[in-house]
């Protein structure tokens, strides 16, 4: 939960893992038995099993998130940027970012209302016309605090909002929330050997996952996400992609894999056991590193599991601490089970 | 051939969902091949083994078919029991209207649409629904998540046939009908029937890495220009089956193509080139395998794809059986 | 090796994705005064290994990847004597109609890509951009004979004449990527006069333009510990903004970002520095959309960097380079080569077996 | 390669947009010089007189030696050149295309800069560019170095198209048919007519500055004055994918074209029936075509004085206006054939018969 808050506020956008996978390997080097970081930087850990296991399973969580890249600096020193990521244009104008390593704040400006024609008004402002401010006259200037190619994220604080749902506001939930579910799951060992990996550019093409999962060789594997949670009041019969509070989200299908069935029915069936709430997630909505794993060598069975967060990929993300909690029982209990599960066909 | 061709199309398979294809496959060509696996996405593996011959090198051959075909996936349910869908792979929502699908356990739903602001409006999917009948929701036994594929049984014109799924499912029963017609080979010929193919060749990549082979053809369908005011494409129904040159996801390679080809005509076969600008096949995923494998396409001239009523000529099925079993008893030239 | 000759005979060459084998000879012609081995693999990729003078394990080695092959144009069918065309890799419609081209039929026809002249042409159609269907090639053969010559699936390629400009600018088609073969090339000629310790595969990677499948798999098969993709970038022209551009004639820009290792990178920059090669620095912050974007996720992934030659008019038959650019690049490639040692090797946390 | 496609490439690789007709008159100049008497106009036209048995009829023959091309309007400070078509230019086919500026300090080769594919934004890529919007690249960074190559405001810059023999060896893609292909018939029906007695004199004339308004034509018509005139002329053919009979039905390979009318001239009825007889007696293919749009020389030569009877002869060309065109062999020879025996049967007699 505090740690929640240190993923949350800790930047690192594709490409850019660094100070995340610190966060992350300060809280698991006491709870595991191997870890290790690879060519694109992922962080591969092994918690081995309890002797007589004889499945490999992966659990993926991606550390990196959306942001900025500064592509150059114009002659009065204000910061021509790209996002990193899939980033609506609309959530950009007006936004505090902070750039590079030394986090120097700037807000990202554009022409002021005032001065548009009423039909530009009407129209989202792309970012190519927008700039980052840090309040320097000249490119010089400009250049002793950043210089072209330094990353930049949203400045947004880790804040707790309470009630009865325990929620939380922060940016970066996804997948932050998903690294918090798995360091929490290797406080304890299961009949399986449990490799968890936190990967790396999963927001530019799930590729991070993609080499975890073949170095890894896993029998079958879970991605933990923070997921779309779309369920504001709206007109028509258009039911939630996810609901805030409803427990842990189980993926069927998505953009980038159809989940295996056999490791849903074991989800569901867990959740029902043990009384664990869950929702589906609607299908055929967004991608996540199940979608490169599944695909690695001969394949490999994989499930998507995943905590509801309100305006994902936008600046602040919201979600419910009991969802996240339900979340780790729900991978808790079924880790228990699944060396068990047969997955001849 | 007809009935095995009627049996597989009228098979369930959307994508993820191919057991029940495949276990029609298995009984089919259980005698046939030497041994047969499924491997962690559903790909069904079938080698049958090669017997040296003396002056041929043996190769590594891999046949792939897809058993998924596309559908629709419930999305959500209404208090009155109306499904709301999302697609399963390409699906174009003109032919959705009308149509009836039906659900792995059998049961059949109609697509009814809600009314248009304007009568001329294209229908979107998302304006769409599934009526299977039920009063309301508490008498539905549906849950988000389940599958449907187009409900239509096969036609036959006489020369043409005419059905749902001919993609890929032609291309099942051709590797079927080949292994149960090729007594013996000189290479290791696999058989694979792959998963997931409509939503993004995933049976095929999993699959050939596992298969390792040195060359594969997929068997798949392709779409003609000889219909009226049809795209311009050299491919007409009849004329019999395409070896491909390029669509959009891949460029054949030019061994493979002129293999084909030139054994179509020592065979004295008809066979026409395709130059396909949309589309693409498991062969795509194969190529880049591993660190390569040389691959090609074998099409089937196919009208109307991705409608509950595609067409194929029945001498083009046949040929491309006669092309294969020519292709696998001799030796490969690449 | 003289640059200039060298891109020309490749600029000349017919190379479309799928069918290198043209251009292929010439690069192995080439390639091979320096390579102590040279194999084609089953994609087609041309990979020549220098071997390097390491003598104690582990053996390193780098691959140096530039795509040969170039877009062009496929017959997809014939009509009235004339030739129907789909495209292989990006085409902007807009440069095709006039350009001259070449039908590899059974034998070579030269040919020129028309429309519907603009005098049968209604107001409203000569403001649309000609879609393709309303393209065709005209060889001036009678359709009988056009059908015995050309059949569907042909290769077809654009006009191929090496125009020298101004200020050692020259101006042809297929320079992309062309010009990183080329610069290839030099650096394994710089190499010749150098020590390197670790393994050089230099490679000519086949179908980037299709979907950057020959680095894909000729990674795959050779998995070296550390790959360089060297490829072409936007220079600047009229009508782009800066920030979308590097200078032609300002040396090869540098790629960091996703697809870059930080490590390399800096190791690059440093290199350019020491030596005094003018380079730029290029901020990539998603796909590169090079062979570096594939190399960097093959197997377990290796750490991949990226260099880029300025060239204005991508994906024309008039792309515009300097010599100057490419000739850097070549010496930052083999300086860096030379420089790559087993401490670099441990600071990149390459595995030892 | 014969004489005939020898005398192709000399006439069509020659520069010559409108005004700046300096190369290709010297080139015809050469041609003529040994058959006829040569003069000149005031605006460049060159003259080439030949007499037969006979001072009158005064027969002119028409071809104008201008082609489309452009003209240097503006060199950037980054040293990217902006110019302005001279003559009719279609903007969708000049992206990406060669071209070579003539400057006073000799040739400069440049290109028509096209922005590449994957800087396009989506909408930008369904409108064709805008020729205002065009420039060329020589391969300069600065005003300076553009001026130090010798480029001036006024420089004109032609297409590079080397002639071409195509594949069947009776087609041949280069620039500039239109009109060099009325050159190339003059220049060689004064060559049959070496040592024939034809019953007249004929002027051969390569007019200046058609493209640009049919200038030339109004000029040398003066100097000639001719009783009756003949205009040589590239035709448009109709025989590609798109284009329907009642726009064109010209089709290369089906002989020369006599037209019935455009935009500037109907022909002499008597005219332009003889054409038709002799086409038949001699049995040479013809083809008829009609223009809406669109006019020749012979707009402003049939208004000389009291009127002159006058003809278009063409020969049917595929993508005129653009880089490259394409003709057929056969019409030309036809044509040329047509020609001379017109040439042969224009004696005073008949001529008078045109307008009694």
């Amino acid at each position: 939960m505090l740690l929640l808050k240190e993923l949350s506020e800790a930047c690192g956008v594709s490409g850019n893992e660094g100070t995340v996978r610190q966060v992350i390997l300060d809280a698991i080097r006491d709870r595991v038995d191997e870890y290790r970081t690879d060519a694109l930087g992922n962080l591969i850990a092994l918690k081995k099993g309890n002797g007589k296991t004889t499945r490999k399973v992966m659990i993926a969580a991606h550390m990196d998130e959306v942001g900025l890249m500064i592509m150059h600096i114009e002659k009065e020193g204000s910061l021509r940027f790209h996002p990193v990521g899939g980033i609506d244009d609309r959530v950009l104008l007006a936004k505090k970012v902070l750039i590079g390593e030394n986090k120097v704040p700037g807000v990202i400006g554009a022409k002021p209302v005032h001065l548009l024609e009423p039909k530009a008004r009407e129209q989202v402002v792309k970012f190519k016309e927008m700039s980052i401010d840090i309040g320097v006259s000249s490119k010089e200037e400009a250049e002793r605090l950043v210089k072209v190619g330094d990353y930049a994220v949203f400045d947004v604080p880790f804040v707790e909002l309470g009630g009865a749902l325990r929620t939380v506001k922060g940016k970066a939930f996804d997948d932050r929330a998903g690294c918090a579910v798995l360091i929490e799951l290797l406080q304890d060992r299961y009949p399986v050997d449990l490799y968890a990996a936190f990967t790396v550019q999963e927001e530019v093409g799930l590729r991070g996952a993609r080499v975890a999962a073949y170095s890894i060789a896993p029998h079958l594997a879970f991605a933990l996400e923070g997921t779309i949670c779309d369920d504001l009041p709206k007109k028509g019969d258009t039911s939630p992609t996810t609901v805030l509070g409803k427990g842990p989200a189980i993926t069927i299908m998505d953009r980038s894999v159809i989940a295996d069935r056999r490791l849903v029915e074991l989800l569901i069936d867990t959740a029902e056991k043990n009384g664990i709430p869950y929702q589906f997630k609607q299908p055929a909505l967004g991608g996540t590193d199940a979608g490169a794993i599944h695909l690695s060598r001969e394949g490999v069975p994989s499930a998507v599991v995943a905590v509801p967060s309100r305006y994902i990929h936008s600046p602040t993300s919201l979600l419910s601490l009991n969802d996240l909690e339900n979340t780790v029982q729900l991978m808790r209990q079924t880790l228990a089970r699944v060396n068990d599960l047969d997955l001849t066909r | 051939m007809k009935e095995l061709i009627k049996e597989l199309t009228e098979a369930y398979g959307p994508s993820g969902n191919e057991d029940a294809v495949r276990e029609t496959i298995k009984r089919h060509i259980a005698g046939h091949v030497s041994e047969m696996r499924v491997d962690a996405l559903g790909n069904l593996i079938a080698l049958k083994k090669g017997q040296p011959q003396s002056g041929i090198e043996p190769r590594k051959i891999m046949l792939a078919a897809h058993m998924d075909e596309i559908g629709v996936i419930v999305s959500q349910i209404d208090e009155k029991g109306f499904l709301r869908f999302a697609p399963v792979g390409g699906v174009n929502p003109l032919t959705l209207l009308g149509s009836r699908v039906i659900f792995a356990d059998g049961m059949i739903g109609v697509i009814g649409r809600e009314r248009p602001e304007k009568p001329d409006e294209f229908p979107k999917i998302e304006k769409m629904f599934i009526d299977v009948g039920a009063p309301d929701k508490e008498h539905l036994t549906r849950k988000v998540g389940d599958m449907a594929a187009f409900l239509r049984p096969l036609a036959d014109l006489g020369q043409r046939l005419t059905a749902k799924a001919f993609d890929d499912r032609i291309g099942c029963a051709i590797l079927v009908q080949t292994a149960q017609e090729l007594e013996t080979t000189p290479h290791d010929v696999y058989f694979v029937f792959t998963v997931q193919e409509e939503v993004g060749l995933r049976g095929a990549l999993t699959s050939a890495f596992g298969v390792e082979p040195d060359v594969a053809i997929a068997v798949d369908i392709t779409t003609t220009g000889d219909t009226p005011e049809a795209y311009p494409m050299a491919v007409s129904l009849g004329a019999g089956p395409a070896i491909k040159v390029k669509d959009r996801g891949m460029l054949a390679h030019p061994g493979v193509k002129n293999w084909m080809a030139e054994t179509a005509e020592r065979l004295g076969l008809p066979y026409q080139f395709e130059v396909l600008e949309a589309g693409t096949t498991d062969a795509m995923a194969i190529q880049t395998s591993r660190a390569g494998v040389a691959a090609g396409v074998l099409s089937i001239p196919t009208r109307y794809a991705h409608t509950p009523s595609e067409m194929v000529d029945y001498n083009d099925v046949q040929n491309a059986v006669k092309l294969l079993v020519g292709l696998l008893s001799g030796p490969v030239k690449i | 090796m003289q640059i200039k000759e060298f891109l020309k005979k490749l600029s000349e060459a017919s190379g479309v994705s799928g069918y290198e084998a043209g251009v292929r000879e010439l690069v192995r012609e080439e390639f091979s005064q320096y390579a102590d081995q040279i194999r084609i693999d089953t994609m087609g990729n041309l990979i020549a290994l220098k071997r390097g003078e390491a003598t104690q394990a582990p053996r390193r080695s780098i691959m140096l990847a530039g795509h040969m092959d170039e877009i062009g144009l496929l017959v997809t069918k014939l009509e009235k004597g004339f030739v129907r065309f789909s495209t292989v890799g990006g085409f902007d419609l807009r440069v095709l109609p006039g350009q001259e081209v070449i039908v590899h039929g059974r034998r070579d026809l030269p040919g020129i890509i028309a429309t519907r002249p603009p005098h049968v042409l209604s107001p409203e159609e000569r403001e649309q951009t000609m879609p393709l269907d309303k393209l065709f090639i005209d060889v001036g053969l009678p359709e009988e004979e056009l059908a015995q010559l050309v059949r569907v699936g042909d290769v077809i390629t654009l006009q191929r004449q090496f125009t020298e400009l101004a200020g050692n600018l020259v101006a042809g088609k297929a320079f992309d990527d062309r010009a990183a073969v080329a610069c290839i090339a030099y650096c394994l000629q710089h190499l010749a006069t150098m020590k390197h310790s670790w393994d050089v595969y230099a490679v000519a990677t086949v179908q980037e333009e299709v979907g950057l499948k020959g680095a894909l798999t000729s990674t795959f098969g050779l998995m070296p510990d550390i790959g360089v993709a060297i490829d072409v970038c936007h220079g600047n022209m009229l009508g782009v903004p800066e920030v979308d551009t590097v200078n032609v004639g300002g040396g090869p820009a540098i790629a960091f970002g996703p697809n870059i290792h930080p490590l390399l990178y800096a190791r690059l920059v440093e290199t350019a520095k020491a030596f005094e090669i003018s380079y730029q620095p290029d901020p990539t912050p998603g796909p590169s959309g090079t062979d570096a974007w594939a190399m960097q996720v093959t197997r377990e992934g290796l750490p991949t960097a990226l260099v880029s030659i300025p060239l204005r008019y991508m994906h024309t038959t008039v792309e515009t380079l300097s010599l100057k650019d490419v000739e850097r690049a070549g010496r930052l490639l083999a300086l860096f080569i030379a420089s790559l040692d087993e401490a670099f090797a441990q600071a990149l946390g390459l595995k030892s077996e | 390669m014969d004489s005939t496609e020898k005398l192709f490439q000399n006439l069509t690789e020659a520069a010559g947009v409108p005004g700046y007709e300096g190369e290709i008159r010297a080139v015809i100049r050469r041609y003529l010089e040994p058959m006829a008497k040569i003069e000149q106009d005031k605006l460049g036209s060159i003259i080439g007189v030949k007499r037969g048995s006979s001072d009158s009829p005064r027969v002119m023959l028409a071809g104008h030696m201008d082609e489309v091309g452009f003209m240097v309007s503006l060199i950037t400070d980054d040293g990217f050149i902006r110019f302005v078509p001279l003559g009719g230019w279609w903007n969708q086919v000049m992206l990406a295309q060669r071209v070579v500026i003539k400057t006073s300090a000799g040739d400069v080769v440049g290109l028509l800069g096209a922005k590449p594919p994957h800087l396009l934004e989506e909408e930008e890529a369904k409108k064709p560019v805008e020729k205002k919007d065009m420039y060329i690249d020589i391969g300069a960074t600065s005003a300076e170095e553009v001026k130090a190559c010798g480029v001036r405001l006024g420089d004109p810059i032609i297409p590079i198209c080397p002639f071409t023999v195509l594949a069947p060896g009776k087609t041949y893609m280069a620039k500039a048919w239109d009109d060099r292909l009325g050159c190339a018939l003059f220049i060689q029906a004064l060559e049959r007519l070496k040592d024939q007695p034809h019953p007249n004199t004929i002027y051969a004339v390569g007019t200046v500055q058609e493209e640009v308004g049919l200038r030339g034509a109004k000029t040398s018509v003066y100097n000639v004055n001719p009783d009756v005139a003949i205009i040589l002329e590239v035709d448009i053919a109709g025989d590609v994918p798109g284009i329907k009979p009642e726009e064109s039905a010209i089709k290369l390979g089906k002989g020369p074209t006599l037209l019935l009318y455009d935009a500037r001239m109907i022909p002499n009825l008597r005219l332009r029936d003889l054409v038709i007889n002799t086409a038949e007696e001699n049995n040479i293919p013809l083809q008829f075509s009609a223009m809406r749009g669109g006019a020749t020389d012979g707009g402003m030569i049939h208004l000389h004085n009291e009127g002159v009877p006058t003809v278009v002869l063409g020969v049917p060309t595929r993508h005129i206006h653009s880089h490259a065109g394409i003709l057929h062999r056969s019409d030309y020879d036809h044509a040329l054939d047509l020609l001379v025996k017109l040439l042969m049967r224009l004696d005073e007699q008949t001529v008078k018969g045109l307008t009694l």
